[in-house]
């Protein structure tokens, strides 16, 4: 999905997110931002036989915070506060099929891996957890990288409920 | 927990410039996390009422047990405009009433529904559209019955005029709408019928027939001096006999267990000292049972007219059939609503003023934990089941 | 309407209140809770002649603060903070034909007026100013006295925005 | 300000065995109070985007120099699901576009509408259906524009397939939807047409005919580094002229008086030094004209790439025209976005990132006031006109 809301985060986590967050991503813009030109159509992809949750990513951290490494572009409610995870939708919500993705690295490896911002759809706000960090992010008139956007777009509901970070691919260098 | 969208294509859209790479499979996309069935004895339903923003309730499923707010969290229900929720273990089903507005914050068409959900994946598995007449107001958890084995549900309607819709879950139908004029929500009574609390300080029991339409009913005469000790609308319910509470501190139990309604001897919560201390019940839910047979009734000091809706700092412990005290719990916070959880190792659930929902073990009076999930406005807490 | 909130209520304006309250309003327990047995159809009476707010009626505090003396057993947002007063209801809702009434000693001259709690319809929760006090109020069998029953009823929507708090009378002492 | 309700015959039920006086005449029953007309111009107009409630958003009326809550608080329009607002001075017309879920907080049929306020008494004067394509994410104040002297309406949609919906405001009624691939937003542009920002870095203005339909489009080649040095989607406008802020401190003039939108010459709102100390513009809208040309920028330092949204302790002072620094302000509390009230006093209004919103002299920088009123997320706050 994609929301933004400064106003519960800042008041929540405090002006000293900005700070971390700042530093810790500080260099990442390039691969960002970087692609080429954009499609005006979306790229349909058949989902790979795929797993819950990849055995080739070196994890850390906890997925129920803002601070977690998959949330580097994340702008909403963790899945992972509301009943899913953050790879999972909550029960009795659909995951939508579009989305924005971003690019985060892993602090295991140092490695770039890509995110896929889908949002948990059908239900109405789940209200936990909140989260937005915006690395990468793009004003909505470039949607694919844009947060802002409610990407409940293709499920059968367009409420929002909550966002997840999947990991789809390693970034190419 | 998880499964994986059935057999959709996924429409993965990759914008960017980004390249499968062989050494990386990547994550499934379409897991949507289910529950176990049936969930665990300890597990809690809390209806938050977001009462800023009404339309917008939710029930939480949670599991007190863990130790993270994420943990805890295990599935919401959306509950519009101050729903009420139901349980049915035989059919495996929840059920939530509530309202909905064609336009939404300015009004429009109002529809009721029961929502009915499949509890281990949260599916909307049907609906039945019933009399926009529902009450609304401040929840209790007699504004729908279950009865019949699960069969039928009865829905308390007020418009002012008073009724109630009856639900044949078999067939998920609307059947119909039985007046109960005079009279309020929804007490189970026998086999078929339920019982309901009347202006005129007495009580109407409706039985219904196999096919659910009414077969007969029956009024009590006043046993409620709504004036001087009224008996809350709020019971806790050991075996099939309804222990209220009243305003100034008395218990009135009323055995629902027989085809018509019997009113049993009451008895004080109270000493003299006590009452003369002002020493009552009250709260948004002043009184829970435990599988034992004892009653918890939430107590306040210097109470008086007007109080009986302000909680209070203690919980009294009861021997429901022998009317004795048992002992008390002080509580850490200020308390407003009780419930208990399901099970054998029960927990008494305390939602404070603060908008926190503790649990105590009721055996000891210890807090033992504090559900840590953000909410609004968290009132009544039921076990699942 | 009628709705009670302990939480945000007791959590805004401490414990307190209850004692203050308490004592304030001792001894009206009589006159509130009297009268004859409770006629199952509602009395309908036609608008009297009337005034924005009477003249008789000498006044005393703040009508947006939950102390003010027609609040003694309002349970809502004060329609005063939502766009209105204690007696009209805010722009663009309705209000309700039928409510609970309530009766409340007036200070100033010590005499116990009698309150039309009337809700206003037709919007959403107007969310400011959350009040309850229960002087008289009786459990929801009793709907004439009860303040926990959305009154918004008899309207063209049943949804709740705020309680007002009107004197149509001089109770019966 | 008070109007008695129509030639009602309001139903007062009186259950209680009060008696009317021979002394005393009752208030008035059926009072709603009406609002001035026009509003006076220091008026506001706060969305609260209800965030966590997403589906039950408000927009409140409100007078900042009242000095309570209650005087604050003039009234409320309900915005359901991170509405759009429009005005129109000359139709007399508040204007909020919302969706609406058949089955509310779990979904069902969605139905977008134009709802029409008439601005004095607040009571829906008529809605135009749209089709249920409307963006909604957070909200820019050019996801509607009022085009032709306010005849017709256009509305910005996203599905993700990129068009724009328009209302003839005159029949009120849904004309048809055009296509605007690969670009977003309405921006105002000439006497019919609207310009929107695309993917490319390039611009598309498209001009309507006087029935509504589609008369030509016209697109500009990219301007806009978007992976480099993005301009917001968020321009203050100043007699026809928007300037949009860049991620990195530069800013994009662009007129959009004539038939064609033109892009002006782009200046810096930092020097070196500023650059180099990290000093960026940033929020929910970063940017914000006065009537006498004057821009406003919310910045803060030691910015990098994804500081954008996160708004400022400073607001810069410029000469839109010059692109000449005039002066800084230095902020009581974290801004993370900016408004301005109408008229020839005009206010700064700074929402914080503590959910309050504060009132700021443009001229003397000093902190005048707060709102007083409780709310959930307020987020933009526009003039009465």
């Amino acid at each position: 999905m994609a929301w933004f809301d400064r106003i519960s985060e800042l008041t929540t986590r405090g002006i000293a997110r900005r700070v971390s967050r700042r530093s810790w991503l500080t260099g990442l813009g390039g691969v960002l931002v970087g692609g080429a030109a954009l499609p005006l159509l979306p790229v349909a992809r058949a989902a790979t036989p795929a797993q819950p949750r990849a055995e080739d990513v070196p994890e850390t951290g906890d997925p129920n915070t803002c601070e977690y490494w998959r949330h580097c572009a994340i702008d909403g409610f963790l899945c992972g506060c509301c009943g899913g995870s953050e790879a999972a939708c909550p029960p009795g919500t659909e995951q939508s099929p579009i989305t924005w993705v971003g690019t985060c690295r892993n602090p295991v490896d140092g490695r770039n891996y890509v995110i896929s911002y889908n949002d948990c759809c059908g239900k109405t706000a789940c209200g936990q957890c909140q989260c937005n960090r915006n690395e990468g992010d793009r004003p909505m008139y470039r949607p694919d990288k844009s947060n802002d956007i409610n990407w409940c777009l293709g499920t059968k509901s367009s409420l929002y409920h909550c966002s997840t970070a999947v990991v789809i691919g390693l970034a190419v260098e | 927990m998880v499964k994986t969208l059935r057999n959709l294509a996924l429409l993965t859209l990759l914008w960017t410039g980004v390249q499968a790479q062989a050494e990386f499979t990547p994550e499934s996309l379409g897991q949507v996390a289910t529950l176990p069935s049936p969930y665990p004895d300890h597990w809690l339903i809390v209806q938050d009422l977001a009462f800023n923003h009404m339309r917008e309730g939710r029930f939480y499923i949670v599991d007190p047990a863990a130790t993270t707010a994420g943990g805890q969290m295990k599935g919401i229900l959306s509950a519009d405009f101050i729903a009420s929720l139901a349980l049915s273990a035989r059919r495996n089903e929840i059920y939530v009433i509530e309202s909905f507005f064609a336009r939404g914050g300015r009004g429009g068409e109002r529809t009721d529904v029961v929502t009915i959900y499949d509890p281990a994946t949260l599916d909307v598995a049907g609906e039945v559209v019933i009399p926009a007449k529902r009450l609304t107001g401040m929840p209790n958890h007699y504004q729908v019955a279950l009865i019949d084995d699960d069969r039928f549900m009865v829905v308390y309607n007020f418009t002012p005029s008073q009724s109630v819709s009856v639900i044949d879950l078999e067939t998920r139908q609307f059947l119909g709408e039985i007046g109960i004029p005079g009279c309020a929500f929804v007490y189970p009574t026998g086999r078929r019928g339920f019982s309901s609390l009347c202006s005129d300080g007495g009580l109407l029991t409706t039985r219904l027939q196999s096919d659910g339409s009414l077969e007969q009913t029956e009024r009590l005469p006043s046993f409620n001096d709504i004036a001087a000790d009224a008996m809350f609308e709020k019971p806790a319910v050991i075996d099939g006999i309804a222990y209220f509470p009243t305003f100034t501190g008395n218990v009135v139990p009323v055995d629902l267990r027989g085809e018509g309604a019997r009113v049993g001897e009451r008895w004080a919560l109270t000493n003299t000292a006590e009452r003369d201390a002002g020493w009552r019940p009250g709260g948004a839910w002043p009184a829970i049972a435990d599988r034992s047979g004892r009653l918890y009734v939430l107590m306040h000091g210097h109470g008086a007219e007007g109080t009986h809706k302000d909680g209070g700092d203690q919980v009294w412990v009861f021997d429901a059939r022998q009317g004795q005290r048992l002992g008390t719990i002080e509580l850490n916070d200020w308390g407003i609503a009780l419930g208990m959880s399901a099970g054998s190792d029960q927990r008494l659930v305390v939602t404070r003023a603060d908008g926190g929902v503790d649990l105590y073990d009721p055996r000891s009076g210890e807090r033992q934990s504090t559900l840590l999930m953000s909410m609004d406005t968290p009132l009544l807490v039921r076990g699942v089941r």
